[in-house]
């Protein structure tokens, strides 16, 4: 079944050994619908109440990390769209960020309003697809396609400009790599407007649904204490009522020029998490109908070095992904490479709060409760 | 031999071969399938009785109500699909004892009772007829029977109830 | 409070840390011994209150290795790095997972990764790789010549 | 006007003519047979196809269009595909009952099919106690999918199982009363007399309040008895991957695949003859004119339009509603369903004493 486990001192979250017929153990994953990768938890139940999680990952895991270290400070970019894939712009952000505050390179305007559009799209077009997948986790399809029909809308925006749909790597160090696309401001324009009423739908579809009520109601309750505790962040955090989002504290690029809000629910259950990704939406649209008309005019690149070396030195950059705090810590020795990369991703903060939430609860729950901390896999193996 | 009495024995072989099966098998989940196929068939005799209604009820009563008690009963003990050992020896041979006695027996009574022909006797009787000798309180009326076995399911709902409890403040 | 005001309050806490100029955050050096003692002061310090572990890695300078914490206040917003110097051969640290618990999977990624022990760990298991890997595949000294991460 | 009756008795004077009694006899019960079987796989193709264009009607998608005009034949091609695949046995499973339980979920179904009135005076077997052997038949249904849940030799199915036992057995209690509600009113448990109770009016229209309490509540008590969301816990594929039929394949999982349609066709044929008039055409007052033009649509039809119509609002169900949890299942039922279906009972129970519903 799963592998046996090398075992140095005796681990406290399994509980004391009883009789064999007692307790039932179940392998949810690596193949499993609700856990959208190759995530494997092994959970002990007792009839349907969970006794205890636990995650097992490295299924893809790619060492991304020591692959990192052989690369350019321009390759290894393109290797981060692969970790939270459906957050790839946010990601290249991160690491182009990252180079430029060793270089210390003054990133146009242009690139920077670009930039920002770009990451708040992404961050639009996740929490779509969380929606759709968390509602088919509760057992509703329908609204799976309709999210995937507004996620549609934003990919062929991006398939427009930076010429992919998924991995984008679009951001490079002291820019974008190519201009916007003619077509772009219009079709982003049309977008919001679309999206406004479908947000309104979707309310009306599931939100408001009693089922799905009750379902996210005192549901992986995750106090704000214990959040802080297990290094969550984002709006798994937020739905604690912690105040975490980067964007506001650590601001990056324009943030601090934009008229947005962090939203905050102190539900500290699933419907609060829903609640605040929803509202999230609502609040990138509004950023993005901020910049869209002011994009300034000018270079969207700065001038570069062909071959890029940091100085000698640690760097620490923070962005707000859709999933939540994304850190990329480099140590430069002075050469071409990093001499170490650590990608502190949020989805692996997140993951390892699950067992706390859901222990005693039943296994509809944990669907439930792991719906909302919207995993992604290879952003937790890297 | 006419096709009724064809399908009489077709079902009697049935019920006896499901019953002896249910005994013998060695797994007990399956032992509770062949009982549940053995009821089956008594109802199917009651069909051919042309009973529809005490059919009915013992398909509800036992196979919708007591084999699923039993299943779900299997499925808390533990390994069930094990192979149950084999029983003890002396414990066979009381039990032989105890299967010739009770033929013995039922021969015995059948062997004195005089059956007698139905010959054409119409045995057609409307569910009206049986609901108001159920609850007739005149001579040959069955309420007092009918009350005195919804205790009996009382007591046993109520011992089922206690059961439970006792389960859940052990495993506090 | 500003990096300079972290100097001196955390001077005054750990005589014994030494702190290295440059970078973005206040870097400071301690002793593994004091780690545990120490990193609970300055979470249960209301002036510090570092109650955010943002981050946990490990660093091998082929001469020893090096565990980095990134630290940081969501009261006060300020954030530190402690690191602390370990034996390459036999790497050892107390954990800190009791607390604050996001440490237990990062340590554990480290302890695989890396091979660092974590003394009192609740459950040090490997949680990426497979349980009969041999070696600490993020260590310079690392070769692998089936699966080439190198480039 | 040729009529399903009409046919029946065609055949059977036929029949008569040229053989004698327990020939004939015999030839009928073949007939009835295969025209069950028949029925079963159109019912399987036609829901599947329907279920399919409900949802893609929902999901602002085409649903099947390529096999056959409007994708009609793409069931077809689907159970062409399934029988031509491996039925896997897993290795720890208890072969015997693995293989029967398919089986034995078929024919339970098929026997429930007997009483139900198709047409006017066209029946399989009009038994003196069709509702009762309805329930008694249904009933029967659970232990085929606890056999598949056990006998595959796997938790997750295990969990389905139990949890499908838990729900059918729960559930019974409420459609068995609602279904009461309206035998109370008939006086009858016999499925032709029900009908023909409804000649003034469908129960839903005359019944008064309580009797529109019993529809819905018997609608909600046959979604979850059919394992149909958002009562479908025992194969909740996000929880438990597919629940009591993960381990089946090929054949035997189309054989669950069409029980469950067959199953949810006979909850609603009953729920249309309870409460809809079986297949009465609809009648309005005195209005001679208007009942004259309903006359003329043959009863089958209208049979198979109300049937059709609960089908729909079941699927309508399906594709819009989100899962219950299995506690907020048995709430449900316990704590809501049958107080009030039994509180239902007894006022219609007055009603039907006082006798204001005539």
């Amino acid at each position: 079944m799963f592998r046996q486990t090398e075992i140095i001192n005796q681990p406290s979250t399994i509980p004391p050994s009883k009789e064999e017929g007692e307790y039932l153990t179940i392998n949810v994953g690596p193949q499993h619908p609700a856990t959208h990768g190759v995530l494997h938890l092994v959970i002990t139940l007792s009839g349907e109440t969970i006794i205890n999680i636990e995650p097992h990952l490295g299924y893809i895991h790619r060492s991304i990390e020591k692959m990192c270290e052989s690369l350019s400070y321009r390759q290894f970019i393109y290797v981060t769209s692969r970790m939270d894939y459906l957050s790839s712009h946010i990601n290249n952000h991160a690491c182009a960020l990252v180079v430029e505050k060793g270089l210390q390179v003054e990133v146009p305007q242009r690139a920077q309003y670009i930039r920002v559009i770009m990451d708040e799209l992404t961050r639009i077009a996740s929490h779509s697809l969380w929606w759709g997948a968390m509602a088919m986790d509760l057992g509703a399809f329908t609204p799976f396609f309709h999210a995937f029909r507004e996620r549609e809308a934003i990919n062929e925006i991006m398939e427009e400009t930076c010429g992919a749909r998924l991995t984008m790597n679009y951001m490079v160090p002291g820019g974008v790599m190519v201009d916007l696309h003619p077509n772009f401001q219009q079709k982003t324009k049309a977008l919001i407007q679309a999206y406004y009423n479908r947000l309104d739908e979707w309310d009306e579809l599931v939100t408001g649904n009693i089922i799905f009520q009750n379902r996210m109601k005192g549901v992986g309750m995750l106090s704000a204490e214990n959040a802080i505790s297990y290094g969550c962040t984002g709006p798994v955090a937020r739905g604690s009522g912690v105040s975490c989002d980067v964007r506001k504290i650590y601001p990056y690029e324009i943030y601090n020029q934009l008229q947005f809000d962090e939203i905050l629910e102190t539900g500290c259950d699933s419907l609060a998490r829903y609640n605040v990704r929803l509202k999230e939406i609502r609040q990138s649209l509004k950023i993005v109908e901020q910049l869209i008309d002011n994009i300034p005019e000018g270079e969207f690149q700065a001038k570069t070095k062909a071959v890029l070396k940091l100085p000698k030195g640690e760097f620490y950059q923070r962005v707000e992904t859709a999933r939540g705090e994304l850190g990329v810590y480099i140590v430069s020795e002075g050469g071409t490479t990093p001499y170490r990369i650590k990608f502190r991703s949020p989805g692996f903060s997140n993951l390892s709060a699950l067992n706390h939430m859901v222990k005693g609860s039943k296994i509809g729950d944990l669907i439930a409760a792991m719906g909302t901390l919207d995993l992604v896999i290879p952003d937790i193996d890297r | 031999m006419s096709a009724s009495v064809i399908i009489f024995y077709i079902i009697a072989a049935f019920i006896l071969v499901t019953a002896i099966l249910s005994v013998t098998t060695v797994k007990i989940f399956r032992s509770a399938i062949w009982l549940l196929f053995s009821l089956i068939g008594v109802a199917a005799l009651y069909f051919w009785m042309n009973v529809p209604f005490i059919a009915s009820v013992q398909i509800i009563v036992y196979v919708g109500g007591i084999v699923v008690l039993i299943i779900f009963s299997i499925f808390l003990t533990q390994k069930a699909g094990d192979a149950m050992p084999k029983p003890v020896r002396s414990r066979a041979i009381w039990s032989a004892l105890a299967v010739i006695f009770g033929i013995a027996f039922t021969c015995n009574i059948i062997k004195q009772y005089k059956f007698i022909e139905p010959g054409n006797k119409n045995f057609d009787v409307h569910i009206n007829d049986i609901g108001i000798q159920m609850l007739s309180t005149t001579d040959y009326g069955f309420v007092l029977p009918f009350e005195v076995v919804s205790i009996l399911l009382l007591a046993a709902m109520v011992g089922c109830i206690v059961i439970a409890m006792k389960n859940k403040t052990e495993q506090k | 409070m500003t990096n300079e005001e972290l100097k001196i309050k955390l001077t005054e806490l750990n005589p014994a840390a030494t702190f290295e100029e440059g970078g973005e955050w206040l870097n400071l050096f301690i002793d593994a011994a004091d780690l545990l003692s120490f990193t609970k002061t300055i979470k249960e310090n209301s002036e510090l209150y570092f109650d955010y572990l943002f981050c946990l890695t490990c660093v091998d300078w082929k001469t020893h290795l090096t565990m980095v914490y990134h630290f940081s206040s969501t009261k006060h917003r300020h954030n530190i790095v402690v690191k602390v110097k370990l034996d390459r051969t036999n790497p050892e640290i107390e954990t800190l997972s009791f607390l604050w618990r996001t440490a237990e999977f990062h340590e554990r990624e480290v302890y695989e990764l890396f091979g660092v022990k974590f003394l009192n760990h609740p459950d040090l298991r490997r949680l990426i790789l497979t349980d009969d890997f041999e070696g600490w595949p993020l260590r310079k000294d690392f070769e692998d010549p089936i699966n080439m991460i190198k480039l | 006007m040729i009529s399903l009756e009409k046919i029946a008795t065609l055949i059977d004077g036929w029949l008569h003519q040229h053989f004698n009694d327990v020939i004939t006899l015999l030839i009928e019960c073949v007939l009835v047979g295969v025209g069950a079987i028949a029925l079963f796989a159109l019912l399987g193709l036609g829901l599947v196809w329907m279920e399919r264009k409900v949802a893609a009607l929902m999901q602002i998608r085409m649903g099947p269009n390529r096999v056959g005009p409007k994708g009609i034949f793409q069931t077809s091609a689907d159970t062409l595909k399934l029988i031509m695949k491996e039925g896997l046995t897993p290795d720890g499973a208890d072969k015997l009952l693995f293989n029967l339980a398919p089986v034995l979920v078929i024919i339970v179904a098929m026997l429930i099919l007997a009483p139900i009135a198709f047409a006017k005076n066209f029946q399989i077997w009009d038994i003196n106690i069709g509702v009762l052997y309805v329930s008694a038949v249904s009933s029967m249904s659970v232990i085929g999918i606890l056999m598949a849940g056990w006998s595959s030799g796997n938790k997750y199915a295990l969990l389905g199982a139990m949890r499908s036992g838990a729900q059918i057995v729960s559930y019974e209690l409420s459609a068995g009363i609602s279904v009461l509600t309206i035998v109370v009113l008939t006086g009858s448990l016999q499925i032709s007399e029900i009908v023909q109770s409804q000649q003034t009016g469908w129960w839903i229209f005359k019944g008064h309040i309580p009797a529109i309490i019993a529809f819905v509540i018997f609608i909600i008590a046959a979604t979850a008895e059919t394992n149909r969301a958002p009562f479908d816990l025992a194969e909740a594929e996000s929880e438990l991957t597919a629940g009591f039929h993960t381990e089946y394949s090929g054949m035997k999982f189309a054989l669950f695949f069409l029980a469950e349609y067959i199953n949810i066709f006979i909850v609603c044929a009953i729920g249309a003859t309870l409460f809809l008039g079986g297949w009465m055409p609809l009648h309005i007052g005195n209005v001679q004119a208007f009942n004259h033009a309903m006359d003329y649509i043959p009863s089958s039809i209208w049979f198979l339009g109300k049937t059709l119509f609960l089908i729909f609002v079941i699927m309508w169900f399906r594709w819009t509603f989100p899962r219950l949890r299995v506690d907020q299942l048995l709430n449900l039922e316990w704590k809501y369903l049958l107080p009030i279906s039994l509180v239902n009972l007894l006022v219609m129970t007055v009603i039907a004493i006082l006798g204001w519903h005539l």
